[in-house]
């Protein structure tokens, strides 16, 4: 985001960083640290329920949310911890959201998929596939009758190009101009089925038929996706209507944390080609390097800084205390 | 005293009045739906709005129900307060992602952060020929839902005075308006600011020997029921919960425990409807008064058949109503 | 339809009428004088509920259904009294349905929004918007799946492109090759509302963003939709999988018979434009007299037979007794 | 005698088996849903099917739920008899248009002309750490529409029972799988050909003083409580109806009859849910012969939070219905 972040430590780092392009580096390691993290929490039999990793779609979330404004909306989904820490989630919260201790955003009521926080926009991850795309455009609705100049993000897989609600809201968005950027995170999976499997015709075009201006971009590529962002939300601000931003990326890991044999529906080998070739950690530090931005210890530093800050947080959240018996009624009803 | 003047509305006047009274006094309640604009619906319920909010408050929408309720919830949770207009209740089968997923859940699963004030005005009841995708009664559904709120109003200064307070809830509420009663149903209505708390049961007519619970529609069948009961020397008191969450169980219940005997109403399907949930309510509150268990009555366990002979056999009427009193009464 | 359809007096029309052509005259003058006779009882009073007429729009029922076989399948809507007689339903029991009467093919329990037919391939019109299009998807998936070279027509109002439903099932439909022909009917109004305020974007392009063949045709010329319909089936047929024709046209009069004064929302103008320019039952009387396949008398008994079938349907009908009792409890369950 | 050859299996091994022996023993049979052929479905309930059957007939589907149960609803009256897969019960939301103004209603709208054979199998159940949108019950809302069949197996051996019969029923049926005993409950199951006919509930366990009647997951539930209760003397009667549509109702009523107390345990909402009428069946039922109001126990009222020790509260327990039932025995 262009506006300052919620951690502290942001503020120490030296001068040279104080960029947006090695920002973005930042963000993207602190993403890939908190997943290390959660997955680590899994792995020790602390975390209940499940969690979907964002690991190898870093760039996304962080080139998109480098465009928007601390009160611009985003929604997010079930695989939404990149979204809300790049939108300025402060992770020890979500750590303590993940554990369901009362101290996370949701008050522990919500967990891996639902995080949510008015302060940074984030009108909630979703665990309905699919299920954010009317609030999303809702809320730039709101934005748009209210006059406030803001823009609303819906981030989704392409998995939720299967879900009919994703058309009549474009339409919508279209018809009415709203500032809304519907952003198509396509990993290639709908869980374990491959979204050629399930997905019929040319993606963008089904956007631009709805007269919602769509392009496609390389989700693994921040300096691009973030390009291709700043133009949407830009023309959204101004008020000339919704876009479409199809990323192609790819999950690392497996659709959930206990997706460990894979085999069955994609191959090794395609994994490693992902990780070696087209990660956008590396990619992104090797351009800055390269632009003479940042250096290898530059790039070091903001490693050992991300990491010490998510064992911090993940810290914080094993120690907090669980919400209390008599919590379990309240917030059903405003 | 403007505020005090009582005049004989439509119940649909009764709804409109609401309406513009609140579009008025706060401009973030905007109406969203199909046709609501210059048709001003078809049960012609909002003629006249867009006139004087035009057409960025009062929305015409295309026939999506999910995606313009989904809309909804999203205003809502931004500053908006959007009532929603879902045409025939038949169509919220379209909207139960949104509703009761979303909007529902959001305030609770955000752990009390975001809020959805929003109010989704639907109808409800059959014998309008309307055949079996047109006639539902589905509130029951909705009222089995932790988070929404619901509201079944049967006169029209009911439905004002809750309509008023449904916009002015800060969670999601389901309105449901018995689509025949918009134009036929006339009765007084204090004008200016009146609205009812959401969760007070309203003692329709007072009666010593058997309760009559009647909801929405059926509220009318049962007053007519018990005028019929009267000249046979049963005095008949009727309940109308008028809102099915909350729900004012004490004033279910003594009202039982008063008169021992107790039948309930309801205009939605029979079995595992709403009238389980009022007899069940009432069975645990009163059950060391009752003489006799309390008798349930809903709409046949069929879907709405068009024919009009085979239609008004499914819904309860004042002479079923009767004869099933009579019965309760003179067992006991 | 190129089998026969079920009413008898078509066997009686002179040889020179036998001809394909002239039938799609003969059948969309059915149709016209079928939905007058609809009028006729809303306006005696003697209809229970509503109805919607298809006059106006009596070329697309007609230039499809005569492209399909009897065994092919059709779902239709709530303005469906075109679609089923064009299919081949007898009027006498379609009117009887009409009136709720047990002689009505869904012994008066479906009534104007719910005329189905086994016998003639007819799944239900029905009275959601939309709710027909998994249904025709899932009668094409069957004859796919059972080899028996069926194929599904949907048949839909433009209003019916606001329904998220139609994207899932075109999608289905193209990623699985299905024979399914969705027919969009746009006659300008979503009801009371003007279609282009609720439709952004481009329609044909919406279908061949699911990699649906689509194209638009002038449903007010029954060649034309007849030559493309023709094309479609064949396709589906040869299992080379859906198609989208979208049917210019125009409702003559109100979105149901108690829609009398629509100027609020259309002009007379507009309706007259309509009616005298591109009447689609005179224009093609025309053409088939230009073409010497038949002339003005011919003509004329056609509407004469027509009109006559149609009298003695309402005569039958309101003659049919009531549905029993005890009927209302049956068919709850097979 | 291989047909009468009895094994202990799972519960996913038992509905397995079940889609398994009535996809060889009729063609017609296909399944559809997400990620049901290579993947099994995420709760690998389906693993090997595929490679029995095919892709053609175990069919992996786009994530839409409405547009996959409309192409069932299609197909069913065309001559396959789709076995649809809703992972969690909670996406059932998307799907009610079609389930329930489509296929419930064509039989009997189209007079008896079209039929709708297909089954919905689906999930329920907290307590897995889901939260609020992947823990509901929803079965309630099936129950309350006619047209559809509503199947709560509680046992490995009636999952296998009532799915074959589910999948030879001529109507839409609905069938719920509680997703926590999938993989945990374990049973004694009839290889080969055996069903059950819907609408005949099962006594899990005889008993005298009190009445249990459980449903799916709270069968369990209320047998743990009745061991409870054995130790301090109490005769608890379980009984499981199985169906909620069709419903056993004269087995529930003569139980209580035989008791003259009832508790109801189901892990829907607990108001306006199955409880509401299960009570108000054995209250009309059994009135004369209760000894005090038949007690409910749902889901708490609320949305199913996330945080465990939270959750856990929300659902009933062996020791919540020993209490329960206790107060009740000793009040008596
Ligand atoms: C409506 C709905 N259907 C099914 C699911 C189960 N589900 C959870 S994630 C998922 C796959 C989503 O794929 P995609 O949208 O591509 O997102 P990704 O997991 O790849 O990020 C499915 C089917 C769901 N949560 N909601
Ligand atoms: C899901 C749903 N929403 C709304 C309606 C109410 N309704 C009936 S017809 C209609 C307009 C349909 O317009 P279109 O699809 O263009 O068909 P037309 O009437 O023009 O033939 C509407 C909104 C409905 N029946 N179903
Ligand atoms: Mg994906
Ligand atoms: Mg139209």
């Amino acid at each position: 985001m262009t506006s300052t972040p919620g951690t502290d430590d942001k503020e120490l780092l030296p001068a040279v960083l104080d960029d947006r392009w090695v920002e973005m580096y930042r963000q993207m390691v602190r993403i890939r640290a908190f997943e290390e993290q959660v997955n680590e929490l899994y792995t020790r039999a602390v975390m209940p329920g499940l969690a979907h990793l964002y690991i190898g779609e870093e760039a996304i979330a962080v080139g998109v949310s480098e465009s928007l404004h601390q009160d611009d909306y985003i929604t997010s989904t079930h695989r939404g911890h990149g979204h809300c820490l790049a939108k300025g989630a402060a992770p020890d919260r979500m750590f303590a959201e993940l554990l369901g201790k009362a101290a996370g955003y949701c008050h522990g009521k919500g967990g891996s998929m639902h995080i949510a926080d008015p302060s940074t926009g984030n009108l909630g991850a979703n665990a309905i596939v699919g299920g954010s795309m009317g609030i999303a455009t809702g809320a730039a609705f709101s934005a748009k009758q209210l006059g406030n100049g803001r823009v609303a993000v819906c981030y989704f897989g392409e998995g939720a190009l299967g879900q009919g609600v994703l058309y009549e809201v474009m339409n919508l968005a279209s018809l009415w101009s709203l500032p809304v950027l519907y952003v198509c995170e396509n990993n290639l999976y709908n869980e374990y089925t491959h979204f050629t499997e399930t997905t019929a015709g040319d993606i963008c075009a089904r956007a631009s038929a709805f007269g919602v201006c769509a392009e496609s971009v390389d989700g693994q590529d921040v300096r691009a996706v973030h390009e291709a962002a700043l133009l949407m939300v830009g023309r959204a601000r101004r008020g000339e209507g919704p876009a479409f931003l199809l990323c192609n990326t790819y999950r690392y890991t497996g659709h959930h944390v206990g997706d460990i044999s894979r085999e069955y529906y994609r191959s090794k080998q395609e994994e490693q080609d992902w990780k070696t070739h087209r990660d956008p950690i590396r990619r992104h530090g090797e351009w800055l390097m390269a632009e003479g931005l940042a250096d290898q210890a530059a790039l070091m530093a903001v490693e050992h800084e991300a990491r010490a800050e998510m064992l911090a947080a993940v810290e914080f959240a094993t120690a907090a205390p669980w919400p209390l018996p008599e919590d379990v009624e309240r917030h059903v009803y405003a | 005293m403007p505020d005090t003047e009582v005049r004989e509305l439509t119940f649909a006047q009764a709804v409109r009045e609401a309406l513009a009274e609140e579009m008025r006094r706060d401009s973030r309640v905007c109406i969203l739906g199909e046709d609501v604009a210059e048709a001003g619906t078809p049960f012609k319920v909002l003629s006249g709005l867009v006139e004087e909010f035009g057409t960025t408050r009062v929305v015409d929408t295309p026939i999506s129900e999910a995606g313009f309720c989904g809309v909804a919830v999203g205003a809502a949770m931004t500053g908006l307060r959007p009532v929603v207009d879902i045409m025939f209740g038949d169509f919220l089968t379209l909207t139960m992602d949104q509703l009761v997923n979303q909007a529902a859940k959001i305030h609770y699963m955000s752990g009390g952060r975001w809020k959805v004030p929003m109010v989704v005005r639907t109808t409800l009841g059959a014998t309008r020929r309307s055949a079996a995708q047109h006639s539902q009664s589905l509130h029951a559904w909705f009222s089995h839902v932790p988070g929404l709120k619901v509201i079944m109003p049967s006169t029209p200064a009911d439905a004002k005075g809750l309509l008023k307070s449904a916009i002015r809830d800060e969670n999601p509420v389901i309105f449901f308006e018995d689509k025949m009663m918009h134009h036929k149903l006339r009765g007084p209505v204090p004008a200016g600011d009146f609205s009812i708390p959401l969760g007070v049961a309203d003692v329709k007519r007072e009666g010593t020997d058997i309760t009559l619970v009647g909801t929405s529609s059926m509220v009318q069948v049962a007053l007519g029921a018990a005028t019929l009961l009267e000249q046979i020397g049963i005095s008949a008191e009727v309940i109308d919960p008028r809102t099915l969450w909350p729900l004012d169980e004490a004033a279910l219940v003594n009202s039982a425990r008063k008169t021992s005997r107790a039948i309930v109403i309801d205009e939605g399907y029979g079995r595992y409807g709403a009238t389980a949930e009022l007899a069940a309510v009432i069975s645990e509150g009163a059950f060391y008064d009752l003489d006799g268990p309390v008798i349930r009555m809903g709409a046949m366990h069929v879907p709405i058949p068009f024919s009009p002979p085979l239609e008004d056999l499914t819904v309860p009427t004042e002479n079923s109503v009767f004869e099933a009193a009579r019965k309760l009464c003179r067992r006991a």
